[in-house]
């Protein structure tokens, strides 16, 4: 394991800093009633994590993020417009309206748009490198993430086994931040640590601090080099904590004072740790906020100028395949 | 649909008034106390947090160890009421939202479903189901459930409408030897209140359906939140067009009171089932099958149904209500029966 | 149900006679042939076994690396279905039995049916159902998933009854770029036997009901298995009673074909629905549903259902034949229904 | 771990062989055409290891069996009799035709009846000992079985993991016999041994030789006490090898040479081993299979004697309570 270079902590900070200013804009966007209906769901606590092993992704390879996700997001090529107009439910959206805030995603992007029962997209990242696999495409590798309380759905287990039989390319992230909702981690599961679980599906295990982005970096470029040198799918758990709200309509009154001592702000801590490596000036710092919120204000004023879905323009069928009366296989 | 009021002329001055959501927290409370074999198994129930939807707060307090979280696991909650239930309980489960119990759903109706029929032993569960749509839920948070759950034989489905309803039938449900599946619709949750005297007379029991309003020219006949929208029809039919619409709360939906639906289209000749699940092999469907079949000489116009759009629930509000009927809908449909 | 002879008269004396099984098998490895796209996934189907039913004996061999064995894990069996067909393949997953894919209710009504409304991107994945009663194969190898398959929009749902149907709908199946369920009758596997000339004319649409006999005096509509049992009963009727049953054969259970449904009850204003599912909810009852809202007009006679009892599938050979609708019972019915 | 006294070598042999007389009846049957309609599934090859873990329970404690438990029903007190009935169809049986075979069983012999959905019985059984416990019956313990191919589904996963959470009493036992239907294991799992699995959920895994019955006597028995010591859910994988077709339909031309020649019969392996013991005398090695098949045979005469269901009396209800429209709670 190489310690990162510093211009790779460079970009890790700033990808963490990009996405705590459009989280913290959405949460005031919701506070102040600018979201029309639903919550608001944000990755702070977890940028550093997420955003890392994203950077460990190539053109043509692929990204199945969930909830806590809005840094491994951009990375991947997601802009601040993008997730706005979806959580505005903006026609201009990728998603038109349809769907909203989290569930965001496109192919385009190498993203899988989540759908929210947990675990569901591991078997589909794992037929997304099948076909790859079958098609001759041998240099995508996949990244894919679960949090602790996913970690015991059915779905996850199915998935992530057959990941491992077949020996695809997957990097999978495990977020445990302790809680699934409110709930700690002691009812959600037994073991020690989660990456226990990696032996039994015969694949290798990594941990790391989730809070220390340097580790972030070093544990998850690892696991990305084993991947593309051909050792199959690799397990990294994060120990974290979510600082916020499952979503925005959630207080979090149930985390502990003890909790809250135990894990610090991952965004803070890097800052810190940057600039007494010398590596970044308190300017430069002050630059990558001012440039990030200005990014997001510019991007949320855009995705309010736009028009939102008209339900009589709506199309308002299930099917790409209109008329079946018509379809016939051509031979 | 937007926020409902309360019509249905279930509360007394006398009584307090209380919230959709506060019937269901005190049927819990007084099932658990009432019997030692109830018990709560579900996510974020057995903390401080009291449930996505606080149904089940301040019951850890009040009944410590017998209400318990879970973790993500549809499959193994329902797994453990069924063993549980062999085991001589009383379980309830809560499904965080309906949209997630299609993990347990084979579960539902291949375990317990057929376990009475199978073996003798019944199996007394209840299944709670945070269902129905609320704008901003998007596809994976605003589903109705009965259909899927209504299929295959061996499952009770019910879908109180009222806050009495939600309170009586969740006790009956509780107290029935088969699985019962208790849908609750969410809106209603905090914006239906309504007077509840707990000593209030008789209730009606769980299989039957309730005339929410009397009338003579048309049926409207739905369950749980679209009940409200088609008070809201009736109303302004009455008011705006002198039409009489009996409207007809289904509360059960498997089995259905089919002597009920019969009768109050005997009364009628003409009926609308409104819902706002998808059309397609719906409890919609199904009342329309019980009705042609065997009600048919009863119509003096075609039957029809009013259901959601048939995609996905859409996460921005106006297409979100656009996909759903609501009363200005049910009105013009049960206007253009009346005049057929 | 008994096994079934072709009466349908798809077959040409010059062609060669082969199964309903090996019409699916041929499909699946024309498939693979004609495009690269297309792999196999399923359980026991990737070694010299060739799966439960032997649907995909031989094709491992001719299409090495193509024909994939998967674990007992039905939910990511659909998951990796989903995601080879967003990178690009079209594949064609077996359950073992349809009662198993219970386990893959979720990918399927959620994952699948909602990928091309939310995201613009069409799934053209083809998802293989064993299905239908055989005797002896008691509560969980016996079910028709079709009623929980159709209720969420986004599926499309098949359910062939002739050797030629297997063949050309498995085609068009795998040729459709949105999901399809493709259910096949494990009793016609073998029973069923016609003559199949691959260079034959035009086949139908995937959409498109058959009128498989054609009639004036009541309609009989099924599908899959229950089709044979109708072509029996409209010749017993013809025989007997000189009443001229028409027999509509579905095919495609999701979208119906309302136009063909409907031309039929307007010729014969007679309607009988019979199926070996369950009736509640069933296609049975969503077929009545379209008859009694758009062709109550057509009507001369209550429409009637034909479906499985209310109970699970029993395992004792005497009850399972008791448990579904046969021809003598079609005819029974079909009978009051001409004289009512 | 100590060695099992002769007592209990010779209790496990004779359910061994009461199985093994069984099983091959109803092989002789469905071959000859008795069995009407459906397949016939054995437990042959798994005896010992089933037989020895039902050998640990005592009254009030609970199994659920899965496909080849024949051993292990005998033990629990299930009779020839009334396996044979299931298996006919017979009106007597315990599942009074309505079900058949392998997913006979009642609760009056502490035996769940499985559904065929493999890994559903697991959270059944989570919740039973759940109940026991909220009861305040604290002494019964469960064991439940589960294949190398059922191990995969996500049923089984979230069932265990709700066992390990709770940390409730039970021996889960593993029959890796190297084949899923015609499955080898290789398309079923990435690790080298399911006892892997273990960790991940927290519990304490233990492994034995499935061909060897004083090895299965031994494992289990470790096992079981250490759940009744409180130690919270064991797991115990054997490797055998399923000696049958995965029912009496399939020919099972699929398993290998090296497959067959890598694993013994553990009843005549057994058998032996007692002989040479000097524990087991030939005569008696003898009476106890004539008296096993002599049991079985009259058992078969008297459900054969025994009527089947008649479908115009079957109640054709999956309701216990039959009015729902008088039905209230009485408060
Ligand atoms: C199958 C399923 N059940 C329930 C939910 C509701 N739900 C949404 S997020 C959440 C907690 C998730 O916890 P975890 O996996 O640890 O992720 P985190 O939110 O901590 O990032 C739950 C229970 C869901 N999305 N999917
Ligand atoms: C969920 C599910 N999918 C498929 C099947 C069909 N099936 C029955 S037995 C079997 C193989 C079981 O293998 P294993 O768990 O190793 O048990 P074994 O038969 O080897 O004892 C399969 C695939 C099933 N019963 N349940
Ligand atoms: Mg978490
Ligand atoms: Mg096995």
């Amino acid at each position: 394991m190489s310690a990162p270079t510093n211009a790779a902590r460079l970009e890790l900070l700033r990808w963490m800093i990009r996405a705590r200013a459009l989280d913290e804009r959405l949460v005031a966007l919701y506070r102040s009633g600018g979201i029309r209906g639903g919550s608001v769901f944000t990755g702070r606590g977890q940028e550093a994590f997420s955003a890392a092993g994203a950077m460990q992704l190539r053109e043509g390879d692929v990204f199945a993020p969930l909830i806590r996700d809005s840094a491994g997001r951009l990375v991947r090529g997601e802009t601040p417009l993008d997730a706005l107009r979806v959580c505005l439910g903006r026609k201009t959206g990728v998603m038109r309206g349809r769907d909203g805030n989290i569930h965001r995603g496109t192919l385009g992007n190498g993203v899988i748009p989540m759908i929210s029962h947990l675990g569901s997209t591991i078997g589909v990242i794992a037929g997304l490198l099948l076909a790859k696999r079958l098609r001759g495409e041998r240099d995508a590798i996949g990244l894919v993430s679960i949090g602790d309380g996913g970690m015991n759905t059915g779905a996850f287990h199915e998935g992530f086994n057959v990941l491992a039989v077949e020996r695809l390319p997957v990097v999978l992230m495990v977020a445990d931040n302790q809680l699934s909702y409110s709930t700690f981690s002691d009812r959600s599961y037994a073991c020690t640590n989660l990456v226990e679980r990696a032996a039994g599906y015969g694949v290798r295990g990594h941990t790391c601090d989730g809070t220390d982005a340097d580790a972030c970096l070093t544990t998850l470029s690892e696991a990305a080099a084993r991947v593309r040198a051909g050792e199959g799918p690799q397990m990294v758990v994060a120990k974290l904590l979510r600082l916020a709200g499952h979503g925005e309509h959630d207080d979090a009154a149930y985390v502990t004072a003890d909790m809250k001592a135990r894990f610090g702000d991952n965004v803070p801590l890097f800052e810190q740790k940057l600039q007494a490596d010398g590596v970044l000036s308190a300017d430069a710092l002050a630059t990558l906020w001012s440039t990030a919120r200005a990014d997001v204000a510019t991007a949320l004023t855009q995705a309010q100028s736009e028009p939102e879905p008209l339900p009589a323009q709506e199309d308002w069928s299930a099917y790409s395949v209109r008329d079946l009366l018509s379809f016939k296989a051509v031979l | 649909m937007s926020a409902p009021t309360d019509q249905t002329g279930a509360g007394k001055p006398a009584a307090t008034s209380i919230r959709y959501v506060d019937a269901i927290n005190r049927a819990l409370g007084d099932a658990l106390a009432a019997d030692p074999r109830v018990f709560c198994y579900g996510q974020d129930i057995g903390g401080t947090f009291g449930g996505a939807f606080k149904v089940t707060k301040g019951l850890v307090e009040r009944f410590p160890g017998r209400v318990l979280n879970s973790p993500i696991s549809e499959d193994a909650q329902t797994g453990v009421a069924i063993g549980a239930a062999l085991g001589g309980m009383r379980p309830v489960i809560e499904y965080q939202f309906a949209d997630f119990a299609s993990i347990a759903f084979n579960q539902l109706v291949n375990q317990a479903a057929t376990y009475f029929w199978r073996t003798g032993k019944s199996i007394p569960i209840t299944m709670r189901f945070p269902a129905g749509g609320t704008p901003g839920g998007g596809p994976f948070h605003c589903q109705m459930p009965e259909a899927w759950l209504s299929h295959h034989p061996g499952l009770v489905v019910v879908a109180p409408a009222t806050v009495a309803d939600a309170y009586d039938m969740l006790r009956d449900a509780i107290a029935c030897d088969d699985p019962v599946m208790f849908i609750e619709h969410k809106l209603l949750y905090s914006h239906l209140k309504a007077e509840f005297d707990p000593a209030r007379a008789e209730h009606l029991p769980l299989g039957a359906a309730a005339v929410r309003r009397e009338g003579h020219d048309v049926t409207l006949i739905s369950y749980s939140g679209m009940v409200h929208e088609c008070l809201r029809a009736a109303e302004q039919l009455a008011q705006e067009h002198g039409i009489e619409c009996e409207v007809l709360d289904l509360r059960c939906l498997r089995p259905l009171d089919t002597g009920a639906i019969l009768s109050s289209v005997a009364k009628t000749g003409r009926v609308l089932v409104a819902t706002e699940s998808w059309p397609f092999g719906g409890t919609a469907a199904e009342v329309l099958a019980v009705i042609s079949t065997d009600g048919f000489r009863l119509l003096d116009a075609p039957p029809r149904r009013l259901c959601a759009q048939d995609t996905p629930i859409p996460y921005q509000v106006d297409l979100f209500h656009a996909h759903h009927p609501d009363a200005a809908r049910i009105a013009a449909a049960a206007l253009e029966l009346a005049e057929f």
